[in-house]
């Protein structure tokens, strides 16, 4: 029978039950690999309930370091009878799978491609110990001690982790080192370890992931410590997953270096509101009243929030919102991710709005896009989304460390504080005096007698005052319109990477690739699988709306573009041809909406299909317009 | 359209405290309709702002949508002010005291704007107890949407159109007292001279202070009051084409603590206000709703301070903030910088 | 000094006070006009406000039959002193200028190329009469006769209407007369009457027009009267201008019409709701539970509605939305009119949600739509959302009369009562049965043991039993995009003209003009004015999104085609361009958004510049797809 | 995951006056966590609507979204149900109610979905008496969202995060009586002894019923109760992972009315429980108020029908609807036909 090799690329998945502690044993198995300097990437897939539900935890081993999933999986640990079917399912042909034989294994499950290994956990843990609670709990370490042996982890790693996870609690320690040693000398005794895919320290390791020290982190937590570096004051919010960790590493980070060192009070505030409505309403007035406020949500709380944003963008007053992204519409399935507020954020509110929307790709982006989101709210006077997803802001991701320059500054914008207003000739709220669009603002209680005026979303002419002119609305809408155009030079830049040599390409046409967040991963993964095949795919990685004119030239530039996202209407494709001049034929979509992280394979899959069917789509364009 | 400011000024106007004449509290013309109860309270709160000395620029105004909340337009220009959306107002002021502590907050409001689409906001907010001064303009129904009825609206009441409302009105001020608020008032447009003293007391307040203040709408007014006048004066109005709004002037009332006084509104219907004694407003809820209810129900809207609790812990003592407004701290405040980023990362491998 | 002349073809405007009684006397104007049997369309300009502040009330003739704007003034009547200044400026070179002459016209307002013609209207009333109330509301009235006999208007049908207004009231139809007669008397006798511009009956009045016996009503009235006709059992709704009349006309229609002759109770509910949100969802709670439910709003409320519209298209629960569209984003301008929430209904709501969307441009489609509303969100299962503006809803509107078949039978879609459950095979509430992507619903109640199940937003399968599987979320997700496909057929097709001979033609390509709702009368306009210069322009009026396949063919058809619309980001093109594979090049913006409605000239001048400029525009798209 | 039903039963169960047995009010297997309390208040209402012999299909189960929003799943699957969206269940079951006044309604919700996100949907449904039960399971957290404080959860109270919570618990009960609901009741989820005659009695009142049901989260509780045991078992769960969630018996209780009884939660947790008399109950709204808060000073909660209005006006009798639901009426009751449309048109010449 066909067994899967590989040195340090492999994709093991566990199947457990939610509630019963299997998360902390899954990531100190990712975390041990991790500390062996070898490429992972961990992801959760867990249900929209408490206890007693099918759970996942994909783990990704890739010495080249890459971080998307890739698809398939080799070695599967099942402990879920509920889903052991459809488990045993979806191993690869020649893979692995390791599960609980404390009850025999229905003979009609078995398939005779792949590796079957039985292990007695529950007798082991029932054997071993009297109390309910650690027979439940110690099992899920007992299976990651007999994975260390099948796939040759470092025992002392996992010790390591568990003295750092336990530090002071010596008898949970023992415990635990003592189940990792139970399923060890289980696997060492009964199989044949390691198995074809397996671990090795240094290895065959990308050169660039080598050189840095990287840390593991979610982007939940980088974009927690993003607003305390870059000095939020304010967080209101409202729970809901997978947004809840943001506000909740906020709070603990500003519990740690924010207390004001005399008083030991806060210089920083954290509001849970009675719903999104009411989040965004406090951001609203907090920024309105100079401090640096945000929120995170996700899709349900966009919707709630969008009237508040469309007075914002009006109202130019400063809002960072973090929309980290789950399954949409409605409810959805709000444990999966999906990149589907595109047009809901980028057109947030009824009448004609247009918000600003950063998209980040890993943490250390979420970290810098969250700080830049501050700045650039203040510089725009205007509401900054950031658009994150379930699978970058609630799942660890190996990152270079993050990183800061003591020389940075806050950009607070155009205010004018009480020296500012007594030199300036004539202020007027909405004035446009740089033409760039953007205003000078002024602070309640700046001045004793100048720089006050009345904020509405309604009618207003560039003094402030109440108008229902037509002219002084036009002008006031077009300003905005100014004012997004200045955006284009302030936000991220798309990024582009030097395009892939191949030697005999088996198409004429210029191909390019178009993508961002949580779908740059795999979609890089996917171009280098098809280079070798003949298909040189030049990419570039969108970072912001209003786009860049690099976009509309590298779309210029190519003969088909594809553009890989996760949601099923193809949003941002829709999203530029309705912001640059493109001829939609150019733009195909590659779509993943099935709330699992979109793969390396699919994508590469999808590509070839589409240009091996596509060509005669792509005349048409020239037919029509000739 | 009515103005707040009298025509003509002396040019000595006498001064405040701080050196402030009464017309560094002014605000823009109003656009409100003439004799509209709004104004009344616009003046009421120019006048408190400016007896109690207080730096105008040192005040915000926030409101929601709605005649009412236009208010903050006509008083105290010197004051940013935020006419934000309806029945959101709650939300903006708490986070403009969080940036801020040190301002004093005046949210201005409608019956619609609070009672009906701010609901759920107005109770949060005194459940936060947020330092500020919130004025309800209630007039039982909508102006600026043309006078459907409002959820304050009374029982039986008839609105403009005809119709007869079906529903209890909610009464502002017991909802206060059960959900917490620390000081709790009602009183009449009209009625300055306990207006007055009552925002000015509001604005002293270390914590939220609510004063639900009957505003009667001229246009559309809703009170229940007397069937029979109100009927009379419909029949009237039938002939008139809709988008009349007649010249009136503001009702005015003068009474002594302590004594009842009928108050007839423009359309003909008549209120009966029971003005409490002051001083003796209880920090016990359970009897100040008690006391309520009872006048209540002899058909008495009790004006007056109804509840204090003077010793409440506001929104920012609560979150343990410190002293500097959080819209003041800079770089050094804020921003951990390099060497912890350092430890955070090293935390993290 | 010219004198600008026309029988049944200029524009008279009216500048006044709000709340001062103009409103009626003007439409007493408007009305007498058309009962002449001249096509006449009044527009009310009104400020967000109660009393004291300037409004307008613009009021075209036109014998063709043109009911947009045709923009400029021919003769401006002005009894506001707050605004004259900006009156006299607007009237035309040529036309005149009526005003109340009681205080003496100020020198520098004087304008030699207009004529001018003072009426002590107010001197007149205060001698006239005593009560103060009477010499404010009759000075309209005043007026009113003046221009009756300026303009030639025929004085037996005014006093007809008076009889009409005031049935039984005899002391008030005398005293209306009187102050008629009074202005009647002062303007024969100090002014040459009739003025060149005047009414004729008869004269030079379209055919179609003749043929028809019209009715003047605001579109809101009959959207009102298509709830009525169309089945509406509940109305839930939150005040807000400028759709408020809808539920207000509902009501009264209902109260006469809906009667149960029985007991004398109701045959309808209609509910004050205390928010957007609320009025949303009562109405998804009524149409989940079988009646015919439908609430009204404006901007604002689109946004607040906009988590319900999710979880209603997401949970297929017919719901009808009257939206009536003003001036955005935020509070925007109430009173003043746009078409701008465009995209905010096409996709309302985060995720991948796409909503069908009306667009009505006469009061007969307000009617006929909101019937056909009903049906289609019971036959499609989705929310209808007819998209109506301030314009056409709160305006007066020449109209044919409506029209019912009383062969008429509502479509209640595909439910299935207790015998359908009986006879149904296999019943599931998502099965797609007939492949046209609607199955089959149950209502509660209905049977004993069969149809029950359990409406969500969050994952479930055909069966609609609970899921988180990726498959079930997608095929269910698929299954949607089918159902819209499906709507493309069932909803109102666009419609064409028969193209417009041009003898000269200026230009080799071919032209097309795309427009819907209040644009299209304007741009019929504009487009006759442009044929007799040269340009012959071929028009589709967009009546429903999804688009029909014609709307492609139209584009497609054409070289150039432009899009008029009445907001700033010209929405409807980049709805267009989203959902069809258009070239954008091909699709030129004709844009005003400044709150009053588009006339023909601007329509008309925009096209001329474009054509004289965009030439070098057209040629890219060849370039770059060459 | 727990399991409402026994899993073994009877071949031969009692019927009820209807004939139908227990079984079919069940609903499907409970996806909640092992010993929750919400899972009590399924068994009870299922067990209610057996005993009250009503037909499964007549009922319409609404919630809104959490853990206590997902019951409806989990009784009466012959009933259609409708899980919509975070705090607005009110609205939809209002909508629901008008187009079919012939169902009966039963709205479950938490008190996150009722106290903070549909507050003021609550308010205005309780104003306009909709018929209905309103459940809300009460636990004083957001369970689904992992256990932070609800606006129900008590002053001082500690979070599973450790965190103070520094706001006024709203006591839905009392804001219920106030706002002018017709059935007010409390209950503990383990008392099925008082809950599931009290559910009764609010399916059969003809209004709106409202009852407060305190129902233990196994895993994020948050009673403020003894903070000595509390911190003990708190340091006992720092060494558990995060996600681990024990397995929990259901908590029970039973005790005699006019009698206190101290219940001790999961986490060692203590409340104090006071049953009141029943056929005590009053319709003063002031006396009631009274009552609750005399009990709330002495650290008790008072379980009980704490209200009671039989003779209202529910929302299809304020609104005078027609006896015939809505939803049943055809083409012949509502479409006005094509003479009375020439009429209309009549009109506007
Ligand atoms: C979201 C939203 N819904 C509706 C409106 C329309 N609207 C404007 S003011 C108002 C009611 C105001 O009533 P109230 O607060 O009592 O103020 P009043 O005019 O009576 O002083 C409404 C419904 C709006 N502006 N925004
Ligand atoms: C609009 C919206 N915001 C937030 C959420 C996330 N969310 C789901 S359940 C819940 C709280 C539930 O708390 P509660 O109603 O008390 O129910 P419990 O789980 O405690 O029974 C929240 C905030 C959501 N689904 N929708
Ligand atoms: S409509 Fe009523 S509330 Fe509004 S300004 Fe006029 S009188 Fe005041
Ligand atoms: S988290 Fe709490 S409320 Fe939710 S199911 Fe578990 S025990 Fe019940
Ligand atoms: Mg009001
Ligand atoms: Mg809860």
């Amino acid at each position: 029978m066909k067994q899967i090799k590989g040195t340090n690329d492999f994709v093991v998945k566990f199947a457990n039950v939610n509630g019963t502690g299997s998360a902390s044993a899954n990531h100190l198995f990712a975390k041990a690999i991790f500390r062996m300097g070898i490429p992972v990437s961990p992801r959760n897939i867990f249900p929209s309930n408490i206890q007693g539900l099918p759970t996942w935890y994909e783990v990704r081993v890739s010495s080249k370091g890459y971080l998307g999933r890739r698809g398939g999986v080799d070695l599967m640990v099942c402990v879920n009878p509920q889903s052991m079917e459809q488990d045993i399912a979806s191993v690869e042909p020649g893979g692995y799978f390791v599960y609980d034989n404390t009850k025999p294994l229905a003979p009609h499950l078995k398939r005779d491609d792949i590796h079957f290994f039985g292990i007695p956990f529950t007798e082991m843990c029932m054997r071993e110990y009297s109390v309910p609670r650690l027979q439940q709990l110690l099992k899920n370490v007992v299976y990651v001690g007999a994975l260390a042996a099948l796939l040759d982890i470092d025992f002392g790693v996992l010790k390591g982790l568990l003295n750092d996870q336990f530090k002071g609690k010596e008898k949970l320690i023992s415990s635990n080192v003592h189940a990792l040693e139970m399923g060890y000398q289980y696997a060492t005794e009964n199989f044949q370890c390691p198995l074809p895919i397996k671990l090795k320290k240094g290895g065959n390791v990308a050169p660039h992931i080598l050189e840095t020290p990287h840390i593991l982190m979610n982007g939940n937590t980088a974009a927690a410590l993003g607003a305390i570096y870059g000095g939020a004051t304010v967080a209101a919010w409202y729970p809901i997953t997978p947004s809840t960790s943001v506000i909740d590493s906020f709070a603990t980070y500003a519990k740690r270096l924010r207390i004001d060192a005399g008083s030991g009070k806060k210089n920083y505030a954290v509001v849970q509101a009675e719903d999104e409505l009411a989040a965004m309403g406090m951001v609203v007035g907090a920024g309105w009243n100079g401090a640096r406020a945000f929120t995170a949500t996700s899709g349900p709380g966009v919707s709630l929030m969008s009237e508040f944003l469309g007075l914002a963008y009006f109202a130019e007053v400063p809002v960072v919102l973090i929309n980290v992204q789950r399954s949409g519409p409605s409810t959805g399935m709000p444990t999966r991710s999906q990149q589907s507020d595109v047009l809901a954020a980028a057109y947030a509110s009824h009448g004609d709005t247009k918000q600003v929307l950063l998209f980040p790709a890993t943490p250390q982006e979420c970290f810098e896009m969250t700080v830049n989101a501050f700045d650039l709210s203040e510089r725009l006077q205007t509401p900054i989304i950031m658009m994150s997803d379930l699978d970058l802001g609630m799942n660890d991701w190996m990152s270079p460390p993050l990183e800061w320059d003591d020389n940075y500054e806050m950009d607070r914008g155009k205010v004018l504080d009480a020296q500012g207003l007594d030199d300036a000739k004539k202020w007027g709220r909405y004035l446009d005096v740089d033409g760039d669009g953007i205003c000078y603002r002024t602070l309640p209680g700046a001045h004793p007698t100048k720089g006050a005026y009345f904020t509405r979303g309604s009618s207003k002419n560039e003094m402030a005052v109440y108008s229902e002119s037509g002219d002084d609305y036009v002008r006031n809408v077009d300003r905005l319109l100014r004012k997004f155009e200045t955006a284009k030079d302030l936000v991220p830049q798309p990024k582009t990477h030097p395009p892939i040599e191949v030697k005999k390409p088996k198409t004429k046409l210029k191909l390019g690739a178009l993508f961002f967040g949580t779908s740059a991963s795999p979609s890089y993964e996917a171009v280098e699988m098809l280079a070798p095949e003949g298909y040189p795919i030049d990419t570039m990685r969108i970072r912001a709306f209003p786009f860049h004119n690099d976009l509309d030239q590298f779309i210029h530039d190519h003969d088909l573009v594809f553009v890989i996202e996760q949601n099923r209407d193809g949003q941002m494709r829709q999203l530029i041809m309705n912001e640059c001049q493109i001829a939609p034929t150019k733009l195909t979509s590659i779509l993943n909406y099935s709330g699992t992280p979109i793969t390396a394979r699919d994508i590469a899959n999808q590509i070839r299909t589409s240009l091996n069917t596509k060509s005669a789509k792509i005349v048409p364009l020239h037919a029509e317009t000739a | 359209m009515s103005y707040i400011k009298p025509k003509f000024r002396h040019p000595r106007l006498p001064t405040n405290n701080l050196g402030y004449t009464i017309a560094d509290y002014d605000g823009a013309i109003s656009t409100l309709c003439a004799g509209c109860g709004h104004d009344s309270i616009s003046a009421s709160i120019r006048n408190a702002c400016f007896k109690s000395s207080l730096h105008p620029h040192r005040i915000a105004k926030i409101s929601g949508i709605g005649c009412s909340s236009k208010m903050p337009t006509y008083f105290l220009s010197r004051s940013h002010g935020f006419n934000s959306v309806h029945g959101r107002m709650p939300s903006v002021a708490t986070g403009a005291s969080l940036a801020n502590r040190d301002l004093t907050y005046v949210g201005v409001s409608g019956d619609g704007d609070t009672a009906s689409i701010g609901m759920g906001q107005f109770i949060h907010l005194m459940r936060r107890n947020v330092n500020m001064t919130y004025i309800v303009a209630n007039n039982g129904c909508y102006g600026l949407t043309k006078g459907q009825d409002s959820a304050t609206a009374d029982l039986g009441s008839i609105s403009k159109y005809g119709d007869v409302n079906g529903f209890d009105g909610i009464d502002l001020a017991s909802l206060a007292i059960l959900q917490g608020a620390s000081f709790v008032a009602r009183s009449f447009s009209g009625d300055k001279e306990q207006l007055e003293p009552l925002i000015r007391a509001a604005m002293a307040h270390n914590g939220f202070a609510f004063i639900d203040v009957v505003s009667p709408c001229v246009t559309f007014n809703n009170h229940n009051g007397s069937t029979k006048s109100y009927a009379e004066t419909r029949d009237h109005l039938d002939a008139m084409p809709v988008d009349f709004v007649p010249m009136r002037d503001e009702i005015r009332t003068q009474y002594a603590e302590g004594t009842s006084q009928s108050v007839t509104l423009h359309d003909g219907s008549v209120i009966h206000l029971r003005k409490a004694v002051s001083g003796l407003a209880t920090n016990d809820r359970q009897s100040a709703l008690n006391t309520i209810k009872s006048n209540e129900d002899k058909a008495r809207i009790l004006t007056g301070l109804l509840f204090l609790d003077p010793d409440t812990q506001n929104l920012s003592t609560s979150l343990e903030l410190a002293t500097r407004p959080l819209n003041e701290l800079g770089k050094d405040e804020l921003c951990p910088g390099s060497k912890v980023l350092k430890s955070i990362n090293e935390g993290l491998r």
